[in-house]
């Protein structure tokens, strides 16, 4: 039995808590999302549709919001999916976590830049 | 060859208790054990552990002394007086220790060891854990033993002892997990692998309670002591046998004949369910005798019914689902149909209240061992507190022993040991040659069978005759045995024959002593000699290995404190 | 005579390639468990026979296989009770094999180690008993009940994963100390558990309590642990 | 050979039912079926700035197409299931109901259906109303 790989395990309760966090956000975040867009918009999608609901600062931030937590949930689901079958030594762990916060930071600033108009506005 | 200090045969609680005492003495402990020490059958143990705390308003009174007295009066006066005063004293400071090592007692309001009442004893005098008190107790000391950094062989069969210069060296274990058998050798071995009921078809014991710790020692040439003393619990299932603790007539239950009569009031009035085991199985055995069985048939009737569902579900959960798991009874709304069963072996090694034999190097605790605390008859409650106290004391004899020794054992007992393995080798192909033709299961049962009718909770002159031959004529036909499956990993087959060589000694030198005692004293009731004789019998029976049947000895039991007198309950 | 047919899964590591199933046929009479049936199997049919026992009355944790599709104990199921007249039993899935239906707990109680599963006290003890009243008391009436038996870390899929989760029965072991009012180890337990390879490693699958013969909950046990974390990390409480 | 075949021949033996096992197996695929949509999702939202207005109008059009509301209901699925089963953890990591695990999933799941049957019907419309090309 390699206690070692044990010994080496420390924290995750910051992860395994903002997972339920940002869960909880997506679920609220999520219920306006899918009402404003697929109901109320449903058939009507397009740049101008978007544009006119972004043009409202509420749903500028709520977007953000939603944005940067989606991603938290989505790439801290995907880590411990890989964690569950690969990857238990603390340098891969590391590795895992590191590249997956970079994919993460990039993705939001992409995020950021494609509503840049909006929010700026 | 694997060496520690000391070897500790068996992981229940008198080995394991054996082992931290010496380990907290600074001595390198290997505990070999056949199944994971937790799994060990201590762990069946329900009711409870005796111990005068007078936590009990009913008891607050209760001293070390009266348990004493109730223990020897238990024992129809066979029990070692200093053994069993020595118990009794150390008893609630083992209790404290247990629970400071993590032990989950059930608990008064104000935070003390809950008691109950249990049979023979004057005082709610039993600490408990609701009804699973050994599983508790063994945990807790698994718990312990891990901590104390013990190192744990298990699923190691250990199938002999290696005896060098007169002194015990070590033992040699089969192991199961890889196969092949293996010498360990230290400067001291403790023997604390339990009882032998198996021996019997009808026991409440755990399949590998074979006495083979008994059987190896005795083989050895350990005497064995009172042997014939066996106790019958007065409550296990009908089918199976398992237990249904005395805690349950301690909290009240009922035992109910045909006529759904409390028929204890007529045996012991006063104490009535909650007499001594020994005359609460033989009033049951009498009534089934007598036609008053349920339905004319051999079982009576334990009646929990009018406890409650709320007490049957807080102190008697365990009970509850053995009874709805093994017989199909719920006993909040039925009675539970219960048979006497054969449930401990008061006998064993021959060992004085420090554990010590009389071969250097070897000790003995637990059920495997004979202090003598209960004598004739075993008190409920008192086998857990033997296995602790003596465990305890026969480590610290052990560490004691090992320190004023001059070390070095290792070297001197390379050649021994590996000799002794060798041997063990011989003797597996001697079976496994084809030359034999007896089968060993059919051998088996037939014994079992056999110490079931003739050495039972009545026992007289003729039928023992006749057991006693069958006995010897089994004994006869197991050196003819033959093993089909003689190599691998897990031989079952390897290590059930040769458990069974050492069931048929130990279960010789019971057949034997039961005939050879004349009276009628505690466990041991015989219908043609029904008064105990005080005269002629007030002396522990000894048995000595020999290849063609025990040979009898016998010594003074250790009187001094409490006067023999008659047993009224 | 009524005869129950046992379909046992069969496996020698030294001398077979892959598993296979052996039928055998085993009268009874009024009663039998799975376990009666495998002894005599054992001692009628096939010697070579391997498989775990000890005390027959479900209160050791050696039997437990994989009966007819569900975690049992062998000693605790009766044939009657089962449906169709064959028995299928297997070792434990998932787990190592030493031999037949005898898997290998080597990882299961390193991990149970790994845990420090006894009561740490910094304090002197007191001369008597240390005080508990009985609501303290009843906090551990689930946890103490485990018998080790190993069934909980088999149906784990988590364990299943990569190997080193801690598993169910020992973080319900480490539960056990946890809510034990006289255990004074909070901080060093809270190593154990507060980790990848530990509480959070379970995802609330409940695997464990379907299979837990003794019909405990382990997963109640490390949600427990994972608040108590956020409980001790967040907030600073030691209770 | 035969060290090997210990620690492998029993490895995936039986065991494969229980209710919270599915759920999870089924959790865990949506998840991942949603972490590669966010990602096409966050790609196409910024096809406006990388390709301007009509580039996204098109994309836009390519999804009224039928089969893409159908993969779009399916998402709703995985989004609702996702969702809702995570509801059900998220109470049970409060402790609520962990006993009961199993009447909270069907309760869940029973929200998922109510929701997804808006939607359904809202998509069917839709293709009826649009009465639009299969690709």
């Amino acid at each position: 039995m390699r206690t070692d790989v044990l010994d080496q395990s420390r924290g995750g309760m910051w992860a395994w808590l903002l997972q339920r966090i940002t869960a909880v956000l997506l679920i609220v975040g999520f219920a306006s999302h899918l009402i404003s867009t697929h109901i109320m918009a449903i058939g009507e999608l397009s740049y101008d549709n978007i544009a006119h609901r972004l043009a409202s600062g509420f749903f500028v931030a709520m977007d953000v919001m939603l944005l940067a937590a989606v991603l938290y949930h989505a790439l801290n689901g995907a880590r411990m999916v890989i964690l569950d079958y690969w990857l238990s030594a603390k340098a891969q762990r590391r590795a895992l976590s590191l590249a997956l916060w970079l994919v993460g930071v990039a993705a939001f600033i992409y995020g950021l830049w494609a509503l840049w108009p909006w929010i700026k506005g | 060859m694997i060496n520690h200090q000391l070897i500790v045969v068996g992981g229940g609680l008198a080995g394991l208790r054996a082992a931290v005492e010496a380990r907290a003495d600074g001595i390198d402990v290997a505990v070999l054990s056949q199944v994971w020490p937790g799994r060990s059958h201590s762990g069946a143990a329900q009711g409870g552990i005796n111990a005068a705390l007078a936590n009990d308003p009913e008891g607050h009174d209760d001293t070390p002394e009266k348990h004493a007295f109730d223990t020897v009066k238990g024992s129809d006066y066979l029990a070692d007086q200093d053994a069993a005063i020595q118990m009794t004293s150390d008893a609630p400071g083992v209790i404290f220790e247990m629970e400071h090592w993590g032990c989950p007692f059930s608990r008064y309001d104000d935070g003390r060891i809950a008691q109950r009442p249990f049979g023979g004893a004057g005082y709610p005098r039993t600490c408990y854990g609701a009804d699973k008190t050994g599983h508790y107790l063994l945990h807790t000391l698994v718990e312990r033993a891990y901590q104390r950094g013990i190192t744990m062989y298990t699923e190691q069969f250990v199938t002999r002892l290696i005896v060098h210069d007169g002194r015990c060296i070590g033992v040699v274990a089969y192991d199961m997990t890889k196969g092949g058998f293996e010498a360990f050798c230290g400067e001291a071995v403790i023997m604390a692998t339990g009882g032998a009921g198996r021996t019997y078809s009808n026991t409440t014991n755990a399949i590998i309670s074979t006495g083979g710790g008994m059987a190896m020692a005795y083989q050895a040439g350990v005497l064995l002591k009172d042997m014939e003393f066996i106790q019958f619990h007065p409550t296990g299932l009908l089918t199976t046998n398992i237990l249904m603790t005395e805690g349950a007539r301690g909290e009240g239950g009922y035992l109910i004949n045909d006529l759904g009569e409390r028929f204890m009031s007529k045996y012991a009035a006063k104490a009535m369910e909650l007499a001594p085991r020994d005359i609460t199985s033989r009033s049951i055995q009498t009534e089934i005798n007598e036609g008053r069985g349920i339905g004319g048939k051999g079982y009576v009737y334990l009646d929990l019914r009018h406890l409650g569902a709320e007490k049957i579900m807080e102190r008697l959960p365990g009970i509850r689902d053995l009874a709805i798991h093994f017989e199909g009874v719920d006993p909040i709304e039925e009675p539970v149909p219960i048979v006497p069963s054969q449930h401990y072996t008061m006998g064993g090694i021959d060992t004085d209240v420090n554990g010590a034999t009389q071969l250097p190097g070897f000790y003995a605790a637990g059920e495997c061992a004979c202090v003598s605390v209960h004598g004739a008859n075993r008190l409920g409650g008192n086998s857990l507190l033997e296995t602790i106290v003596f465990g305890r004391r026969s480590g610290a004899a052990a560490a004691r022993y090992i320190q004023g020794e001059p070390g070095g054992g290792a070297q001197a007992a390379a050649a021994p040991s590996a000799a002794a393995v060798q041997e063990m080798a011989v003797a597996v192909d001697r079976l496994a040659s084809g030359a034999g033709s007896e089968d060993s299961y059919a051998i088996r049962a037939e014994m079992t069978t056999t110490m079931k009718e003739h050495f039972g909770i009545f026992r007289d002159a003729p039928t023992m005759r006749t057991g006693l031959d069958t006995m010897l004529a089994l004994k006869e036909r197991s050196r003819h045995m033959t093993l089909r499956n003689k190599f691998g990993v897990f031989n079952l087959d390897m290590m059930r024959t040769l458990e069974l060589e050492g069931m048929i000694d130990v279960a010789l030198a019971t057949a034997t002593g039961a005939l050879a005692r004349t009276e009628s004293r505690g466990s041991h009731s015989r219908t043609d000699y029904p008064a105990r004789d005080d005269v002629n019998w007030l002396k522990h029976t000894l048995a000595h290995y020999q290849p063609e049947g025990p040979r009898l000895d016998s010594k003074p039991v250790t009187l001094g404190t409490f006067e023999p007198q008659e047993r009224k309950y | 005579m009524p005869v129950a047919t046992f379909h046992i899964k069969r496996f020698d590591p030294d001398n077979d390639d892959m598993p296979r199933y052996d039928e055998f046929s085993v009268p009874y009479e009024a009663s039998l468990t799975v376990l009666d049936g495998l002894f005599y199997v054992q001692e009628h049919f096939d010697g070579s026979l391997s498989f775990r026992y000890c005390c027959r009355a479900a209160v050791c944790g050696s039997c437990a296989m994989y009966i007819n599709g569900r975690y049992r104990l062998a000693c605790q199921t009766n044939v009657r009770h089962l449906d169709g007249d064959v028995i299928t039993v297997e070792a434990m899935p998932h787990m190592p094999l030493v031999k037949d239906l005898v898997c290998d707990m080597t990882d299961f109680f390193a991990k149970y180690e790994y845990i420090e599963p006894w009561l740490m006290r910094n304090s002197q003890d007191p001369a008597k008993e240390i005080g508990q009243t009985p609501e303290e008391r009843k906090k551990l009436d689930m946890p103490i009940d485990c018998i080790l038996c190993g069934a909980c870390y088999s149906t784990c899929p988590s364990v299943w994963g990569e190997g080193n989760y801690i598993g169910p029965a020992a973080l319900l072991k480490a539960y056990r100390f946890e809510v034990d009012s006289r255990d004074e180890a909070r901080k060093q337990r809270l190593a154990h558990f507060d980790n990848e390879h530990g509480a959070y490693r379970c995802h609330t699958i409940t695997n464990c309590v379907e299979a837990c013969p003794k019909e405990l909950n382990p997963t109640e046990g490390i949600q427990w642990l994972k608040r108590a974390a956020v409980r001790r990390r967040l907030f600073g409480r030691l209770k | 050979m035969s060290a090997k075949n210990r620690e492998t021949a029993n490895v995936g033996a039986g065991n494969w039912k229980g209710l919270g096992m599915w759920a999870w197996i089924l959790f865990r695929v949506a998840g991942v079926v949603l972490v590669f949509y966010l990602f096409a999702h966050i790609g196409v939202i910024s096809s406006a700035r990388l390709g301007g207005h009509h580039t996204m109008n098109t994309i836009f059009k390519t999804f009224d197409k039928t089969l893409f509301v159908l993969l779009d209901l399916l998402l709703v699925w995985a989004v609702l299931f996702h969702g809702l089963n995570g509801v059900r953890i998220v109470l049970m990591d409060l402790g609520i109901g962990i006993t009961r695990h199993k009447a909270m999933f069907w309760a869940c799941m029973a929200v998922a259906v109510v929701c997804f049957a808006f939607f359904a019907y809202s998509a069917l419309n839709f293709i009826a109303d649009k009465g639009g090309a299969w690709l």
